[in-house]
């Protein structure tokens, strides 16, 4: 509207493009952009829709966009591969990957995949993880059927018991997956892989030349999707009024699924948006022992800065004590 | 012949029926999941339902698929007309072209994207990558069908070597042509979906393939229903354009 | 501006196919004055489709060349009026239109033209069906629609492939006699492949005979008679001699073969 | 004509160079990523070390597309004869092939799975669906093409109606049938790929796929080289039996 | 077995065609009686295609009907040996297959009419072309294959639509001798189409000419020389009568219309 035309005169300009068609799991940035807490670290923030996780990563490494989100493992890779992205902030937990799995299926661990099938989204860096868990449950990986199956089907497919078992983010799958199909979750940590989760992520070329900016944007991104995850009715609101062809209750059952995972401070004591070293070496150390990464190939301090984080959070920003008691 | 020409509509409605009544049985008694397959009944009410919505994006759609058709006919036929003229373009371009055709278009999605980026423009790229080849084919099938002591009646006749071309030549290809055209427009839709859906951010697909990610299957037939529509339409349009176009081949088929 | 001589100096020509090398002409040495009419008639086979389409620049010759007025005839040109033996219309137009074919393909002005295409097709009894497609046109009177477009722009060279073949004995003879008449006036040099003795015998001054293939000049026969000739040169006695000559120029060829 | 023969090959072989160099130009300075686009040379050297790899996925891919493109000769061919046949099938089926052409196939892809399962055979069934539409259309034009008279000859030569049409008018159209099978061939191969990579677990496209899935580009565009290879060689085997098929009209073009 | 009758009882044809509705033939009463040899005369486009149509079966008359021995003629019977306008050779087969392509169509043994194929091509002097292409051709040598094709099964009836208008004077008087006495040893009733008076003449037991469209009998010119005829009917007197009433029934037809 008129009113954003005249304030944007002194904001700073900055554009991020999701990874997928608009998914409740975004709310958090509409809900920022309406709620004018991008404004108030004196941004304007356009969001541009995305079609699937390497093209934004490609387009973040070209500059054609500002930000993105994307997992430990696709920024690894991307960098190995000549594309300089950094990771700024975590803004879901790594223990939110892994198995979802039929509860009719007879899986009840990573040893129990022998003989079953296992749908793995196309194009998504998940596969490694699965080698390691695999290869950590002792499990022959020659005895379990793996199915590549398009990023737009898998939930569709997996509840319509296309497969044993299907490899995933859970709070992506669960709940549509959950009302037609009885589901267990098994994540890859209970096969002892450890994995970061996902980032919000820049280039390397344009958080050093933008580096208040990106501190602003870090710090105004980790508010509103604290702030989203509190006010989940708003945040939803925020996020179909600018997409018509999401349904609310879909859109808030993908979003509840995450916001019961991403707010407060989680077992390690880190905050939300925070990371540990120790959990980027077990990141490594797992795409290492899949064969995917180089030992060394990767330098976290200059692929994972801190910088940005070093200013937040100040204790209490966040009061997230209502979702806690949900999970 | 004068009778037959009337009941085709008739008998078209009675396929499309059946097909519908063989789609309902399918998912009431033949124990189909409605995740994977609704019934025609909801899916019938998602139309309605969402009739705003869906109008809204079919005309994102519908420019897609024309604007992308329109440039595959100049692209495909002048190429074929290059192609024609001159034999060292033909073996210049042939075998490149046939690759281009058989690169699968969704691996070429990456460099489309980085080029052209998300929305109209690369759908336009994709439509034109996927249309094109089987109107360039039919094109040079017409041309290679167009008796040789015809072009020999126009040059004796004063023609130059293109004005036969455009007034002898093209007139007795147009069938083959049209029916190129007829494949490329129901490709024109295959291709304007697939971008929607893996390089889009509007349409009717687009709209589909936030529903069905949704597992809202209803909804996601909806807009399938409503592109499947579209679809069938232009391919009779294209065909009403033969028909008008070329009346001397009506007694014919 | 005088009809061109049409002049064949030494030309052979030779078809490449699969099964080997086929010569249809040898040595053809044939030269057609301005404002001659010559029939060409020969057995099937013998070349003369071939002759003429290298007097229309269609066919390149393997040896020698056909001239029209010394200049040598290296291309497709389009000062003749040719018919072929397939009438060759344009299924999509008019009966009009295909005889303005050539007005058109010229970029010359139509409306100059459509007087002149009406009254040819007048003349071949097509009056009516000027508005009407090819398509609902019995062989016969497409035919007679080709050859009203060959003569439509009034060319001073006439190139005409069995032109009659498929016409009705009448209307034949009906266009024999326009195209007679139209002759005398436009004095076009003129050369007519036909299969009929009686049909060379009234519209030539002279009658070539071709020998089999590979075709060669067998014989040429002076057509002395003044014109108008009756259109049946059977029924005139001064007919006989020519008549009969090319009777047996093509029997003996026949024999020798 | 005799020296264009020798020639083509030689400027097929110098468009493919062009090509080669212009991708090599746009990855070396155009500036394009090496996770867009990767460098030809690359691709090349990968190919090398992924030999064996890549050699034991090409026969999977290559039996679904033959056997896909023979079932949807089978089936094109077949409707298009029915179809020629009685006017009551052509009224019938023609709204209903135009509509199952016109659907996104990958919308369908979910009831694909849940009827044939995940593997080679819904690869087939997605294949057929791609491939069968240009083979009918085309088969239909070379019929409609066909001249009465033809059929007349047949008929009163003692012909029944399916020895007339067997002997005379399946060769008169074969030429159109060809193109169709010529377009149907490249549409085999992207349909086989698209199969592997939307849902797949074997095959070269599926190899493309994982490869790209962990941005191993160089080895993915040597998998999607293979594949393209496969289809122009493949595209050109259909050409060259047209050839072999028809010494007849091999003059003409 | 004996040559059937054919007849045309009160036959009427109409074209419905998006101009209009033609009347293309007009109450046609014709009998043929067995072995006997008619030729039609007329005008081009007076329905004379159609009506060997309507006796081939492929064309159903809007009244009336044609009958074989006084069975209706409803649709296609292959008793015919037929040859049209065009010569509809099939160009992927050999020029010797092609003879024998309504061997095939009958699924009847092919050996046992190769030399009869072969034969046949002598006869027209194609021996050498058995196994060519027909694109190697010219116009009159395929028209010849189709002769021969239509005559390779011997058939009792014979419907000839200007098969010769393409042919070569000589080889045309060749193959009007070589059908002539094939006829006199198989006894086929035929119906020869032509525009050539002479040929009419030379062929027929009887001259049926025809009035401009809509075509009916306008009148029947008994040819009563007795066999063998000469190759030119012109040069022997007892054709003069003939020749003269049928060039008068057909110019006066002409000048009625
Ligand atoms: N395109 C071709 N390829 C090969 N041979 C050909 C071709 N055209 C003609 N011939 C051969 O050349 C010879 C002369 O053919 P042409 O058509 O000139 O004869 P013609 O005298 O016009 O015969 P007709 O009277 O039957 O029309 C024939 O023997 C024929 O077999
Ligand atoms: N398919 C058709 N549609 C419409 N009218 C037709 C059709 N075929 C023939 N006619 C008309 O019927 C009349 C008779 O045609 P037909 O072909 O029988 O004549 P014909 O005597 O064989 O002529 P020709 O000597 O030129 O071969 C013509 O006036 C023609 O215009
Ligand atoms: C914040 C954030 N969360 C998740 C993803 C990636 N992602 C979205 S949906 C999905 C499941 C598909 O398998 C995955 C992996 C991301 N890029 N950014
Ligand atoms: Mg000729
Ligand atoms: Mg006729």
């Amino acid at each position: 509207g008129s009113d954003d035309d005249a304030a944007s005169g002194d904001l700073d300009r900055v554009t991020i493009q999701l990874q997928l068609p608009e998914n409740g799991l975004f709310s958090g940035f509409w809900y920022g952009k309406a709620e004018g807490i991008y404004e108030k670290h004196g941004i304007d923030l356009v969001i541009e829709p995305g079609v699937s996780s390497q093209a934004a990563s490609d387009a973040v490494a070209r500059g054609t966009v500002d930000f993105t989100t994307s997992s430990f493992p696709s920024v690894a890779l991307n960098r190995v591969a000549g594309n300089p992205l950094v990771g700024l902030a975590e803004v879901i937990r790594g223990g939110n990957q892994g198995l979802l799995v039929g509860s009719d299926s007879g899986i009840e661990s990573w040893s129990d995949l022998e003989g079953k099938s296992v749908i793995i989204t196309t194009g998504s860096s998940q596969k490694p993880l699965y080698d390691a868990a695999v290869t950590a449950a002792g499990v022959d990986p020659d005895k379990i059927e793996v199915v590549n199956v398009n990023q737009n089907v898998i939930n569709q497919t997996f509840a319509s018991g296309g497969a044993d078992a299907v490899l995933t983010l859970f709070p992506f799958s669960e709940p549509l997956v959950a009302p037609q199909r009885d589901v267990e979750a098994i994540s890859f940590s209970e096969a002892g892989v450890e994995m970061p989760g996902f980032f919000l992520i820049s280039s390397e070329e344009y958080v050093s030349e933008n580096a208040d900016l990106t501190e602003r944007f870090v710090q105004a991104t980790l508010e509103s999707w604290a702030g989203a995850y509190e006010n989940q009715d708003d945040a939803i609101a925020a996020m179909l009024a600018e997409n018509p062809a999401l349904k609310e209750e879909d859109a808030g059952a993908v979003f509840e699924a995450f916001a019961a995972n991403g707010c407060g401070v989680d077992d390690n004591g880190t905050w939300f948006g925070d990371f540990t070293a120790e959990e980027l070496e077990g990141g490594v150390e797992t795409l290492v022992s899949s064969g995917v990464l180089e030992e060394g190939a990767v330098d976290l301090a200059t692929t994972f800065p801190r910088a940005t984080l070093d200013a937040l959070p100040a204790e209490g920003q966040y009061d997230c004590a209502d979702l806690e008691g949900d999970s | 012949m004068r009778r037959s020409r009337g009941r085709k509509p008739l008998l078209g409605a009675l396929g499309v029926a059946l097909a519908l009544i063989a789609w309902h049985l399918v998912t009431t008694v033949g124990g189909v999941q409605a995740t994977v397959l609704p019934e025609p009944l909801d899916v019938l009410r998602s139309l309605g339902d969402n009739r705003q919505l869906l109008l809204d994006n079919v005309g994102y759609t519908l420019r897609t698929i024309l604007i992308g058709f329109a440039l595959s006919v100049v692209i495909g036929v002048s190429l074929a007309v290059a192609m024609r003229a001159s034999s060292t373009v033909d073996g210049l371009l042939t075998p490149v072209i046939v690759g281009i055709q058989t690169v699968p278009k969704i691996a070429l999605l990456p460099v489309i994207l980085a080029w052209f980026g998300i929305g109209q423009t690369s759908g336009l790229v994709i439509v034109v990558l996927i249309t094109v080849f089987p109107i360039l084919v039919n094109t040079r099938l017409g041309f290679s069908g167009v008796d040789e002591e015809f072009r020999s009646l126009g040059s004796v006749m004063g023609g130059s070597r293109a004005r036969t071309f455009w007034t002898i030549e093209v007139p007795l290809a147009l069938p083959a042509i049209f029916s190129g055209l007829e494949v490329g427009m129901t490709l024109a839709v295959t291709g304007a979906a697939g971008a929607e859906m893996f390089a889009g951010s509007e349409g009717i697909a687009f709209v589909m393939q936030v529903a069905s990610s949704a597992l809202r299957m209803d909804m996601a037939f909806a807009a399938l229903t409503v592109l499947t529509v579209l679809g069938v339409v232009l391919y009779y349009a294209t065909t009403l354009v033969a028909w008008a176009l070329m009346p001397w081949t009506r007694g014919r088929s | 501006m005088s009809a061109p001589v049409v002049h064949f100096a030494g030309v052979t020509h030779d078809y490449v196919t699969p099964g080997g090398v086929t010569r249809a002409l040898d040595g053809v040495e044939l030269r057609i004055e301005s404002g001659e009419r010559v029939a060409l008639l020969g057995p099937s086979g013998c070349g003369k489709s071939t002759l003429l389409g290298i007097a229309e620049g269609l066919i390149a010759p393997t040896a020698g060349g056909a001239y029209l007025d010394d200049v040598k005839i290296c291309k497709p040109h389009s000062d003749a009026g040719v018919v072929f033996q397939k009438d060759l219309l344009l299924n999509w137009k008019t009966v009009l239109d295909n005889v303005l074919l050539p007005v058109r393909l010229r970029k010359e002005r139509v409306a100059d033209y459509r007087e002149r295409a009406l009254a040819l097709l007048k003349d071949v009894g097509l009056a009516d069906f000027a508005d009407s497609r090819p398509t609902e046109l019995s062989g016969g009177m497409r035919q007679r629609v080709a050859f009203c477009r060959a003569l439509v722009r009034d060319p001073d060279v006439l190139l005409l492939d069995e032109p009659f073949g498929a016409l009705d004995a009448l209307t034949r003879e009906q266009i024999n006699t326009d195209l007679s008449s139209m002759m005398d006036t436009t004095q076009a040099t003129a050369v007519l492949v036909t299969h009929s003795i009686e049909e060379a015998a009234f519209f030539a001054d002279r009658i070539v005979v071709m020998s089999p293939r590979p075709g060669r000049i067998a014989e040429e026969i002076v057509v002395d008679v003044p014109r108008p000739r009756p259109a049946w040169p059977t029924v005139d006695h001064r007919f006989d001699e020519v008549l009969d000559r090319a009777r047996r120029a093509i029997t003996s060829r026949k024999a020798a073969a």
